[in-house]
């Protein structure tokens, strides 16, 4: 399995450093979680890992090179990604949803047709093909932004809170779902997200970001029992039902 | 006579298009409650909170605020009344600065020094947010732009404030952090409030009232406590039988 | 030098002023109202009466100065209130191309309407020729008009801007545009405020009237056509939402129009518009959020 | 009809019915064998193709475009090159190209001709422009259109200048502008249905997550603007031809209006909107003129001169009110699968044509 | 009906244009009714049809294709070349007459809409020539400036006739050039450029709005030669938006004011005032009037309404003398070349007729085909 890491990498905006000298690498670990506060710089890493923000120090690289470029460029590395707000096309089908971004990898309209149909088999949403994006419910607005990320088999797969406003019965599904494309697609997952059960659950290792600094890189369980991991971000008092979903 | 309740809605419909999303809403808050409404995605929660801050039209029922009727109003006049919404989605003025943000929620109030010190007090509950004031609000993170909202909700000094989907993207120790500021609000300022949540946990958590609503209807209302006892209710609305909660 | 200087200025100001009308409608509603240029030929034609030919009779020019301007005010803020109400009104959250179409109606709909009262030959109309006089400024005679129109531009410019920038109504205008709903959920009266924007862009079309007529003494239905579209360009070049990127812009068109017209020789100098339009596509090619749109960006990934 | 072929008609029923449409239009106006009215029905084909043009452009990418005008106009001027008499032309174009000067060409292929030539010019200014999107786009649009209007005004020697160019050959067919109609129709339907045209409809939804999936929004975009400039060059030149007369000022600001006005009443993110838009109000506007004719001519003097433009402008807003996104919203002629309100209101606010 | 002969008129009834064709249409169904009163032509009743061009080219096909549907033998046109030309090429291809109402454009004819169309009226290149030599030998003229309206065609036709026959006066040469549109509010710029220049005469070649808010913008700034234009300055309306407006030279084929030195015309105006309830408000008016004249004329002397017939007796017209004067048309010339103009002056924001004014040589063809 291939790799993706940021190295040494520093991103500010004027005055405020969102990421200082952070340095990830996601890939061997499967599915690795990313946490931490809100404006930790969560979503920015996932920017710098797809193209959409330059670093403004250190490097990206995929696979031990260096990578950079437009997000297309990421894109068509095999670098894939959904957004914290969906961002579907929301006047398209949920298979034209699928077929466009095929097309954005290159293929023609009759084989985005074809690899649209495969991965809403894939991804079961196959029911929801003819539907305009528009109209469907967040939840599946969720598993079709999470679809339309797999198409052509991405190596990288980056998700930025997924499950936000889901109950923990579709935040179950969520996870299968990802554990559904893991298996069949194969690629690693970044995976960033406030609701700390699917985290705990779903991770094969977990990194915790404050104030633009990586404060611990760890397997979930030692994560979860991590005092310092607990004041920055789960909290110390009302996280009775949080600590009962890693158990 | 008893005194009108705080909020009393009664018989409310909401209509989109032939789609029922509300259906005969009753509720009653007293002065100083705190109640969640919770339901599954697309149980009518958001539309609820709305038509009652006067968002969407009503095609039927009423709404009364201690006695005086909302229904009809206009959103701003229905803020002057003392409601306030935080609508799903945060909906903050992404070109406006922070500042701005915060100060707009201050729109309607004449007390313009309180207001000042409000803002203080505002930002020592989202200690985040004031390196910031200066910057466009639309560059703040998702969690930031959360806190945003719920700071400029409660500049408005409104005494019955409802939010709609509260911990969205927000992390488990600034949603605690909330609550216990709301808490705190609530016996200190005598606030009211009505409460969104996708699950019912937060209610159980602070021992509040629950109305649970599916397909548009209100089908519990209770003590949540009690309705969390309910393992049928948790299997079919939440699922929470799998023990994730 | 110094007159060409001046010439600029001049120009620019009414460019500046017409800006500032259609910025201050799009910041709010995100309307481009192509209604605005037949607002400033209705307030000039209000000067007169309508005749068929023959020497015009005056109307409102009839009464004495100040009340002359008052009135004349009043009629563009009335024109543009009544548009709002009558129309822009029932197509909040409307697509900007939808109610730009429909502006672009409304223009076509009242300029009908100005035909069939007043006919459409151009009307001579001689307001204020005291202001054709040469006034010596340094050692060179610029014509008192020129002066008097940049110097009541400036000073619009800096109470409009003091008012938005000191009141709370400036940063409720700016949240109505962005969101009105959410703007009335915090308790501003949006209708209200966008009411009162529409109120000041009629006021800024019967200034412009009043600035253009002294210059040109003609009345003509088309008097405002030209400089609505420079004034739509130059709020788009400025930077969208930004008043004083829309009101600097304007000055810089006027400045570049006046400097191509000097500059080209007389052959090409025909050509000087499309010259202004290559200038204003390189311009947004550089800077697409907006020549004057130091600020961040708002939005993010 | 064997399976293959009812499937091939239910997947393209949109341009099908539209042609059909179109056809009983045309043998409306055609087949009472008055000339006028077989006029009428021939300018009103010519703006069903310029406004099908425009909605390829506007329609799929959502930028509107001031801009596609100065293409109709330039292949209205080619066509007058091309088939002006020579010694007209050595007359009144002295600055023309030999090539041109002598030029000939037989009516069809000087169609052909000129809207390749709209094209290429679309092509040119489009790889600079194209890069802006949005209001920014817009401008730059009107900026194209401002220029051709400036450079066409007074090249007197290649153009004749402000004045208008008479003498291109008339006598067109309402059945000929009919079948180019068609052919505009399935050109867009096509577009529609081609990956570029899927791509930009992703990229004028959600630009950022376009990017993401890895279309260029440049190309899809840039690709739409020359192929709605060809459909646009197609009816500049049947224009030209049908008046006989062009000059730089039919093909500014108010052309540009009336030909979106159409659009946007049908509504802009749909081609049966676009077509039946522009028999709609084209149609309007006959029936409000000829009835303040009758007005007139009724001898009681019922109508004011010019209370038909008022109407015209009048009802345009009405409609715009009562249907912001125009007659058909998001729908397509014969498209079984409708999109329930909840959309209409949302994509309305969420996926704004720039302007 | 038999005794009947339907003569069309393609004209502006609503929009812009129709303040400016009303009065030569107007003129046009006096001169018809003239006719009618002495028996008709060939012994038939002219019975106008009009038809509303709306100021749209599109609707003036139109109009024109129902009016040729009619049989129409002659049809009047809009007064600007540009609007009423689509008529009149529908009248060409149907082999009918049409006569542009008051067009000053030369292709208003055989080199133009083709061997049937005519304009009653003169081609700008004329004016602008005419006042040339008028200014020249009436006060000395030998320094001119030229301020062009890139606007419109006429205007250009106006400032090339002047720069034709400017440089073949004894001692005249053009000291500046400018352009501007007639929508711009200010002409600062090339108010500069003529001050520099100094000019001892500045040719105006504009229209309304644009021409009076030139001179305005002119004398206000302190230059006070003369300032020379065409027959598009004529009438009164403009002239309050100059006041005390002196040294301004115009030219005009009719006088309206009833000082014309013609008191044909002078006649006319008054029939005219009593007809329509007021005086005529340019001297287009005049045109129509002396269109159907010379038309009829034609078509009394060919002896029949067949159009080729009558085209032929027209183009051999020489100083056939009509309302205003001797008129003249060859094969390549449907519109006038050289006629007598009335020179009106404006001194003290009175306009009064000073002068006539004719052209001394023949304009070659050339002159007319550059752009
Ligand atoms: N384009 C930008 N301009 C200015 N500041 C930015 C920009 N993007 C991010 N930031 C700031 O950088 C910090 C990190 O933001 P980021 O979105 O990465 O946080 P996050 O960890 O994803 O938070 P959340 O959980 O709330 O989504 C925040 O303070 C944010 O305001
Ligand atoms: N603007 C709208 N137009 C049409 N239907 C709507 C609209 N908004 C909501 N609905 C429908 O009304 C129903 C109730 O929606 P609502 O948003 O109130 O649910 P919710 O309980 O808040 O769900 P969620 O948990 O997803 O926020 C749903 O079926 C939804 O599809
Ligand atoms: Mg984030
Ligand atoms: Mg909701």
């Amino acid at each position: 399995m291939g790799s993706l890491s940021l190295e040494h990498v520093r991103v500010s905006f004027g005055g405020l450093n969102a990421l200082t000298d952070v340095s990830l690498t996601m890939g061997p670990a499967g599915i690795l979680g990313l946490i931490g506060p809100n404006g930790a710089g969560k979503s920015t890493c996932i920017n710098v890992m797809t193209g959409f923000q330059k670093a403004s120090a250190g490097r990206v690289l995929l696979d031990g090179r260096a990578i950079g470029g437009p997000p297309a460029a990421f894109r068509h590395a095999g670098i894939s990604r959904t957004f914290q707000a969906g961002r579907l096309f929301a006047t398209l089908t949920v298979a034209e949803n699928l077929a466009a971004a095929a097309i954005g990898m290159g293929l023609s309209r009759r084989a985005a047709a074809t690899e649209a149909d495969r991965v809403l088999d894939q991804t079961g949403i196959a029911q929801l093909a003819h539907e305009v994006a528009a109209v469907l419910p967040y939840t599946d607005q969720r598993r079709v932004a999470i679809a339309r990320a797999t198409v052509c088999q991405p190596k990288f797969l980056l998700l930025d809170e997924p499950a936000a406003g889901m109950s923990q019965q579709e935040a179950q599904g969520l996870a299968d779902t990802i554990r559904t494309i893991r298996a069949n697609e194969g690629p690693a997952v970044l995976l960033v997200e406030h609701q700390v059960g699917l985290v705990l659950s779903l991770c094969d290792e977990i990194a915790v970001l404050d104030r633009g600094r990586i404060i611990a890189l760890d397997t979930p369980d030692a994560i979860a029992r991590d005092e310092v991991v607990r004041e920055a971000y789960l909290g110390t008092s009302g996280d009775a039902h949080q600590r009962k979903a890693c158990a | 006579m008893t005194a009108p309740a705080h909020l009393e809605v009664s018989d409310l419909t909401v209509r989109y298009g032939p789609l029922s999303a509300v259906r005969n809403a009753t509720l009653r808050l007293e002065e100083r409650e705190m109640v969640f409404v919770a339901g599954p995605n697309g149980a009518g929660k958001s539309t609820l909170l709305r038509a009652i801050a006067g968002v969407i039209p009503t095609a039927r029922g009423s709404v009364h605020l201690r006695g005086r009727r909302l229904t009809g109003l206009s959103a701003d006049r229905i803020v002057g009344a003392g409601v306030n919404l935080v609508p799903e989605g945060r909906e903050i003025f992404g070109a406006l600065s922070v500042v701005e943000n915060l100060m707009l929620g201050t729109y309607l109030r004449r007390d313009r020094a309180a207001a000042r010190e409000d803002l203080d007090w505002v930002l020592d509950l989202f200690p985040a947010l004031r390196p910031r004031l200066g910057d466009s609000a639309g560059l703040l993170s998702g969690g930031q732009q959360q806190m945003l909202a719920i700071g400029r909700a409660l500049m408005t000094r409104a005494d019955l404030l409802i939010i709609d989907e509260l911990s969205l993207g927000l992390a488990p120790m600034i949603v605690e952090q909330i609550y216990e500021t709301l808490l705190r609000l609530r016996k200190e300022r005598g606030l009211t409030f009505l409460i969104a949540e996708q699950s019912f946990a937060r209610a159980v958590d602070v021992d509040a009232r629950l109305i649970l609503l599916n397909t548009g209807s209100i089908v519990r209302d209770g003590r949540a406590r009690d309705l969390a006892r309910d393992e049928a209710l948790e299997q079919s609305y939440f699922g929470m039988g799998q023990g994730v909660a | 030098m110094v007159q060409s200087g001046i010439d600029a200025l001049s120009l620019g100001s009414l460019y500046a002023l017409t800006a500032l009308g259609i910025g201050l409608i799009f910041s709010v509603v995100r309307l481009v109202n192509f209604a605005q240029g037949i607002y400033m030929a209705f307030c000039a034609y209000a000067i007169v009466l309508p005749t068929t030919g023959g020497l015009s009779r005056l109307f409102l020019g009839a009464l004495p100065t100040y009340a002359l301007v008052a009135t004349v005010l009043l009629f563009g803020i009335l024109l543009a209130l009544l548009s709002e109400v009558v129309l822009f009104r029932y197509m909040r959250g409307a697509q900007p191309a939808t109610m730009m179409v429909a502006s672009f109606a409304l223009g076509a709909g009242l300029q009908n309407l100005l035909m069939m009262i007043y006919g459409s030959r151009p009307v001579g109309i001689n307001l204020w020729p005291g202001l054709a006089r040469l006034v010596e400024v340094g050692g060179v005679n610029i014509p008192l008009l020129q002066i008097v129109t940049v110097v009541v531009t400036l000073a619009i410019l800096a109470a409009l801007s003091l008012f938005l920038r000191n009141t709370r109504f400036g940063a409720a205008m700016r949240a109505s545009a962005e969101n009105f709903r959410m703007a009335q959920m915090l308790g501003v009266p949006a209708n209200r405020i966008i009411l009162v924007a529409f109120a000041m862009s009629g006021a800024l079309a019967a200034v412009t009237a009043l600035l253009t007529l002294p210059q040109t003494g003609m009345a003509s239905l088309t008097m405002g056509e030209g400089t609505l579209l420079v004034a739509f360009v130059a709020t788009v070049v400025g930077g969208l939402g930004s008043l004083t990127g829309a009101v600097l812009s304007a000055y810089l068109i006027g400045v570049i129009s006046v400097l191509f017209q000097i500059g080209l020789p007389v052959e090409v100098r025909p050509f000087r518009n499309a010259f202004v339009y290559l200038f204003v596509i390189v311009v947004l090619l550089l800077r697409p959020q907006g020549l004057f749109n130091f600020g961040q960006k708002s939005e993010r990934i | 009809m064997t399976p293959s072929t009812s499937a091939l008609v239910a997947r393209h029923a949109t341009p099908l019915l539209l042609a059909g449409l179109l056809v009983l239009v045309a043998m409306g106006f055609s087949l009472t064998g008055s000339s006028v009215l077989s006029r009428i029905g021939t300018g009103i084909m010519i703006n069903v193709i310029l406004v099908t043009g425009f909605y390829i452009f506007i329609g799929n990418s959502g930028v509107l475009s001031f801009g596609h005008m100065a293409f109709v106009g330039m292949s209205a001027y080619m066509t007058a090159w091309l088939t002006l008499r020579p010694m007209m032309k050595a007359m009144m174009l002295k600055g023309l190209p030999e090539v041109l000067q002598q030029a000939q060409v037989e009516p069809f292929l000087a169609v052909l001709l000129s809207a390749l030539f709209a094209a290429l010019a679309a092509l040119l200014a489009g790889a600079v422009i194209m890069r802006l999107s949005g209001i920014a786009s817009a401008i730059a649009t009107f900026a194209v259109l401002a220029i051709f209007n400036t450079v066409y005004s007074n090249a007197g020697p290649i153009t004749g200048g402000v004045g208008s160019l008479v003498g291109i050959p008339t006598g067109l067919k309402i059945w000929h502008v009919t079948g180019f109609a068609i052919l505009a129709v399935f050109i867009a339907w096509a577009h529609i249905n081609s990956a570029s045209g899927l791509a930009l409809r992703a990229v004028r939804d959600e630009e950022i997550a376009a990017e993401a999936v890895g279309i260029s929004g440049y190309r899809v975009r840039l690709l739409a603007f020359v192929l709605s400039a060809f459909v646009c060059g197609i009816a500049g030149s049947l224009q030209a031809r049908h008046l006989g007369v062009i000059r730089p000022d039919a093909f500014y600001l108010a052309a540009t209006f009336l030909a979106l006005s159409m659009l946007i009443i049908g509504g802009v993110y749909s081609l049966s909107g676009a077509v039946v838009g522009a028999i709609l109000l084209s149609v309007l506007i006959e029936v409000l003129v000829w009835l303040e004719g009758v007005g007139r001519v009724g001898g009681f003097n019922l109508a004011i001169p010019g209370i038909a433009d008022f109407l015209v402008a009048a009802l345009t807003c009405v409609f715009l009110v009562k249907r912001p996104l125009g007659l058909f919203g998001h729908f397509e002629l014969g498209w079984p699968k409708a999109l329930p309100g909840r959309d209409a209101s949302n994509m309305s606010s969420r996926h704004e044509t720039q302007s | 009906r038999d005794g009947e002969v339907k003569i069309g008129f393609a004209v502006a009834q609503s929009g812009w244009m129709q303040a400016y064709d009303e009065g030569a249409t107007n003129a046009a169904i006096m001169a018809m009714d003239e006719i009618n009163a002495k028996g008709g032509l060939l012994g038939k009743k002219l019975v106008p049809e009009i038809r509303d061009t709306r100021t749209d080219v599109a609707r003036t096909a139109q109009v024109a294709q129902e009016l040729l549907s009619m049989d129409v033998p002659m049809m009047l046109v809009s007064c600007d070349f540009d609007l009423g030309a689509p008529a009149a090429l529908a009248a060409e291809s149907a082999g009918k007459i049409s006569i542009f109402l008051c067009a000053a454009d030369f292709k208003a004819g055989a080199q133009g809409i083709g061997p049937h169309s005519y304009s009653a009226a003169s081609v700008g290149n004329t004016e602008g020539a005419t006042i040339a030599e008028w200014a020249y030998s009436k006060f000395n003229m030998r320094k001119p400036f030229t301020l062009l309206d890139v606007t419109i065609q006429y205007d250009r036709g106006l400032c090339s006739g002047f720069e034709w026959m400017a440089p073949q006066l004894e001692g005249v040469q053009i000291v500046g050039a400018d352009t501007f549109e007639n929508g711009d509010t200010s002409i600062a710029a090339q108010i500069s450029r003529i001050k520099a220049a100094n000019p001892d005469a500045i040719m105006l070649c504009s229209y309304m709005p644009g021409a009076a808010s030139a001179m305005r913008q002119i004398r206000a700034a302190g230059i006070t030669v003369p300032i020379l234009a065409g027959t598009s300055m004529d009438g009164e309306d403009w002239i309050s938006s100059a006041p005390g407006l002196s040294g301004f030279y115009g030219l005009a084929r009719g006088s309206i004011r009833g000082d014309d030195p013609n008191p044909a015309v002078n006649e006319f105006v008054k029939k005219y005032a009593a007809r329509f309830g007021a005086a005529p408000v340019s001297q287009s008016t005049f045109d129509g009037y002396v269109a159907i004249e010379l038309w009829a004329k034609a078509v009394e002397k060919a002896g029949t309404f067949d159009a080729d017939a009558v085209v032929k007796v027209m183009d051999s017209f020489k100083d056939e003398p009509t309302l205003l004067g001797p008129r003249t048309f060859t094969p390549d010339f449907h519109i006038q070349t050289q006629i007598p103009f009335l020179v009106t002056e404006v001194s003290d924001g009175k306009s009064k007729v000073i002068d006539t004014a004719k052209l001394s040589k023949v304009i070659p063809l050339e002159v007319f085909m550059q752009q």
